[in-house]
């Protein structure tokens, strides 16, 4: 295992004094137990943002807290959901008492755990709603199953949302958005690379040389199937049918394109994979309103990307483009 | 006479059972990689570790508010799914002996009952949809026959493993439903799931260190 | 090889026309010969800042063209400097009247073409002024050698001589700003990984997995030592010793410090490097008074990490914290 | 009798040099890999190719506006050390040679010292600095001597290509001086210079399409 790191039981911390270090304007860090939250926290009569799961996904979480998008990340180990007392002293933390929006990406640890701050939350007298991101059109949905993974829509909820949440709109308004994007938003991811957790110091699967696994998730987990290494064509062909039929997007539509890399993927290929999904949705009149292009979400060093479409109204472009001020995201201010 | 087990023997247990799941953190690990993200054993390491520190700070005699210290723990330092539904599982296993000081065995019936139910509460998981409910249920029911046929609280609890034990097994071949394995579909047949194999040390460590001496 | 590209031979060419589809609000690029310019060039009465080099270091250059930063960005073929004819074209493109600084990284063949273009664009009537960035305290520098590399203070250079540009300073003192950010600029880099040059098809050099190059360049060029991989404390430690005690900074200093990704090291190993850097620093009475952490001068997929530090003043402060509004960077704006 | 090379010839020369070069494209890369950033025969490769594609559009019969558009070519299509370096080169002996249909001896030295002297001026690198001039530098001198020896064309070629070679393989215990190879100090001593190989195969390509038939 090659990493910049010292001991693998220390990663989340190092990175979390890291980051406290560098971004004292934007954020305080909070440790034991471990949460980052803006540092104007709580804004008084601002609804709060929520968001947390494993590390090992950066910049999400903590890179998203700041003015117009999180009010709070919770970080867990690396690919491991937080705990629900973080959660709640993050939620107390931030609440300006309108009530906290936790945002969860649908991973069974996730949920318990935000289920189980949620009943703590409430039990305090906070006015919580959990709204659910699960994006992943590599899983089949069922009722019978854990249902598909939260991965790319997240971000972009992260960022719309929050931008609904600084307007002032209610806990209920900002709920909604929440579920509209999730609704609007669709992903899937490849992966040229297994990514390696650093406690278990050896990647968690292998590929060979000439091998790709198409539907990876976030977290090393293995894919949907396992394939010859192609022409980044095919593959982003591949990524967007599956995408764009899911909806599925019909000529006409507009949507925000987000290419994200995975970690170990570098700027110039994700360009590369832009120009081909440009390509694509041109040839289908899909129309890229608005695009985000780099590593966002991330699977620590796992070489491949994903691609995320979120199908655009009026109400989302504003949002979007409404002022950020994150580590991990920045405009307008 | 009913056999019973004193405060400290469940506290030997937890303190085995910790020991149990340091010696096999690797190997419920690479059961994770196979179907999940390869950290069950790391998880339920540090969980237990925790829950080991404040075994310390607990006051003697009382095995209800001692499983609850051990719940609490796992739910804040375990994360993942394995922290809320151990987590769960010990506070229910505490809940149900709140205020004893030993306990016999339809005491552990009762609380090993209350247990499952919570963590299904808590999980929403079926039978057959390979996860440590498979270990657990069967462990329950297996406990409860031995009792209603009158056998001895070692034996009770030595048939409790067994039955989970097959519990285990038995999800080998089975088709993920829940938690991260059921984003492989089928092809998460064919590997046992870790929570249930760390349900199984559980049930296991009870009976040895219940039974013996 | 694992890359999301198509035919080696057109990675830049389709990374350009990503680019162009991604930030037409920004950019507008030119084919054949390649140049990037902003999407309101020529901006009458401004000094323009041209520069230039290979591709594979995305987002630098292209990703800072825009209002505050470069005017133009040349790219060449991967790790080979482009063509004078670019940068005549970029320079025509942009000149407002005003002059134009060519921002040339210390390689011998930058340092050719850059000369070459500037008399072609002399010979046209235009005023030139090359600098020359050399920063690498890798390399020994003597009168004898090709001297210091360009590396991780071209980016700094950029943001803060782009402002200077941006607030209407002449071609003379555009210039001078540069020469100054030089000359107050360390910087040092190294490897986990080899990076992969696409035409090349296989690593440039090989380390063994417990390995790692201290020194290196930002193309692959082996470095000025191999040795065991270290804990990151270490690797830090010697990292920043090198280029502290080049200049030598001293108790009271107030720096910038750029933790820069190779391309190929996601953002949670950068901020474990970020925290060590910290605490060196803060160990010897250095305060860090800016910083930037991320992949911004990158060497293709690449696994590692370098250090900047920037030694500030009250106008470097000033210029850095200036509105900038590109790709890559972007704030106040 | 004193032997001319006809403009068809020299056109001979720049594209055996070219399908040279695509022939050593990975054997100069890999010297390149070893001092440099691996490059050196995809960079020389690609400004042939862009040469060749040039010479189509050739009026035919001028030597020197032949090579000068070569010489363009490498400028605008190599970039690099090498496109500046062997665009001066080319564009040097084209200047030299401006106007004629066909050239000697006398023209070769000529056109090959300017070419030298070009090549100098853009790079600033001395003998021994491990660089392209190592190979040029003596090859134009051993071209000068056997001229003044009364050697004919094709053997004074011969000889310069043969001092060519030599330069190439004295570079291999040298430390760079210039260029890339000279960040490496003194680990670039034991490789072979990229540049002083191809300029070597550029003189041997002379001397072997002008000499024969
Ligand atoms: N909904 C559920 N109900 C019961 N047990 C579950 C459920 N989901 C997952 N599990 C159990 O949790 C185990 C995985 O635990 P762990 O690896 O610690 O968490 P995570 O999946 O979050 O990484 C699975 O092997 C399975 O036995
Ligand atoms: N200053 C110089 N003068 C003459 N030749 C040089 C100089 N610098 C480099 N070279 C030659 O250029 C060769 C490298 O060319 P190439 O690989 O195409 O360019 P780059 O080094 O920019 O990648 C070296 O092997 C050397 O012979
Ligand atoms: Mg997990
Ligand atoms: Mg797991
Ligand atoms: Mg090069
Ligand atoms: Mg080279």
């Amino acid at each position: 295992m090659k990493k910049l790191i010292n001991d693998p039981a220390d990663v989340v911390r190092e990175e979390l004094l890291g980051i406290a270090a560098a971004h004292p304007d934007l954020v305080s860090v909070h440790f034991d137990p471990n949460y980052v939250v803006r540092a104007d926290a709580p804004v008084k009569g601002k609804v709060a943002l929520v968001s947390g799961g494993g590390s090992g996904h950066e910049p999400m979480h903590g890179g998203f807290v700041g003015v117009g998008m999180l009010d709070a990340a919770c970080p867990g180990e690396v690919f491991t959901s937080p705990t629900p007392d973080q959660m709640q002293a993050a939620s107390k933390a931030v609440d300006g008492g309108v009530g906290v929006v936790h945002i969860v990406k649908n991973y069974t640890g996730d949920i318990m755990n935000f289920d189980m701050a949620a009943e703590l939350c409430r039990a305090e007298g906070a006015e919580v709603e959990a709204v659910i991101v699960d994006d992943d059109v590599a899983v089949q949905d069922s009722l019978y199953t854990a249902g598909r993974r939260g991965v790319g829509t997240t971000v972009l909820m992260e960022k719309i949302a929050g931008a609904a949440a600084q307007e002032g709109r209610s806990l209920k308004e900002v709920a909604d958005v929440c579920r509209e994007v999730n609704a609007g938003g669709r992903s899937m991811g490849m992966a040229l690379t297994s990514c390696t957790v650093p406690a278990a110091g050896k990647p968690t699967f292998e590929l060979g040389e000439d091998e790709m696994e198409i539907g990876i998730g976030i977290h090393g987990e293995p894919g949907r199937e396992r394939m010859k290494l192609k022409p980044v064509h095919d593959i982003v062909e591949m990524m967007a049918t599956a995408v764009v039929e899911d909806f599925p997007l019909k000529k006409g539509d507009r949507v925000l394109a987000f290419v994200n890399g995975m970690g170990g993927t570098p700027m110039i290929e994700l360009y590369v994979v832009f120009n081909e999904l440009q390509r694509f949705l041109s040839g289908r009149g899909i129309e890229i309103t608005r695009n985000l292009i780099g590593s966002y979400i991330t699977s620590l060093d796992m070489a491949g990307c994903s691609i995320t479409l979120l199908k655009l109204n009026d109400d989302f472009v504003r949002l979007w483009d409404a002022p950020v001020k994150t580590a991990g995201l920045r405009w307008g201010v | 006479m009913r056999v019973k087990v004193p405060y400290d023997r469940v506290v030997r247990w937890v303190e085995t059972f910790a020991a149990t799941i340091a010696e096999n953190k690797e190997y419920l690990t690479d059961l994770d990689s196979a179907i999940g993200d390869a950290d069950h054993g790391i998880n339920m390491d540090r969980g237990m570790r925790a829950a080991l520190a404040k075994l310390d700070g607990q006051p003697p005699g009382d095995v209800g508010a001692m499983l609850k210290a051990v719940g609490m723990a796992l739910v804040s330092s375990v994360g993942g799914a394995g922290g809320p539904l151990y987590g769960t599982l010990f506070l229910q296993l505490g809940t149900a002996t709140a205020g004893k000081s030993e306990i016999d065995a339809d005491d552990w019936l009762a609380a090993l009952t209350a247990a499952v139910v919570g963590v299904q509460a808590r999980g929403k998981a079926e039978p057959n949809d390979k996860t440590m409910v498979d270990a657990l249920l069967p462990a329950r029911d297996a406990l409860e026959e031995a009792i209603a046929e009158g056998e001895s609280f070692p034996d009770a609890l030595r048939r409790s493993a067994q039955a989970a034990e097959q519990g285990m097994k038995a999800t080998i071949p089975l088709v993920a439903r829940k938690g991260r394995a059921s984003y492989l579909g089928e092809r998460s047949a064919g590997h046992q799931d870790p929570g249930a194999t760390s349900s199984y040390l559980l049930l296991k460590t009870a009976a040895d260190t219940w039974s013996d001496g």
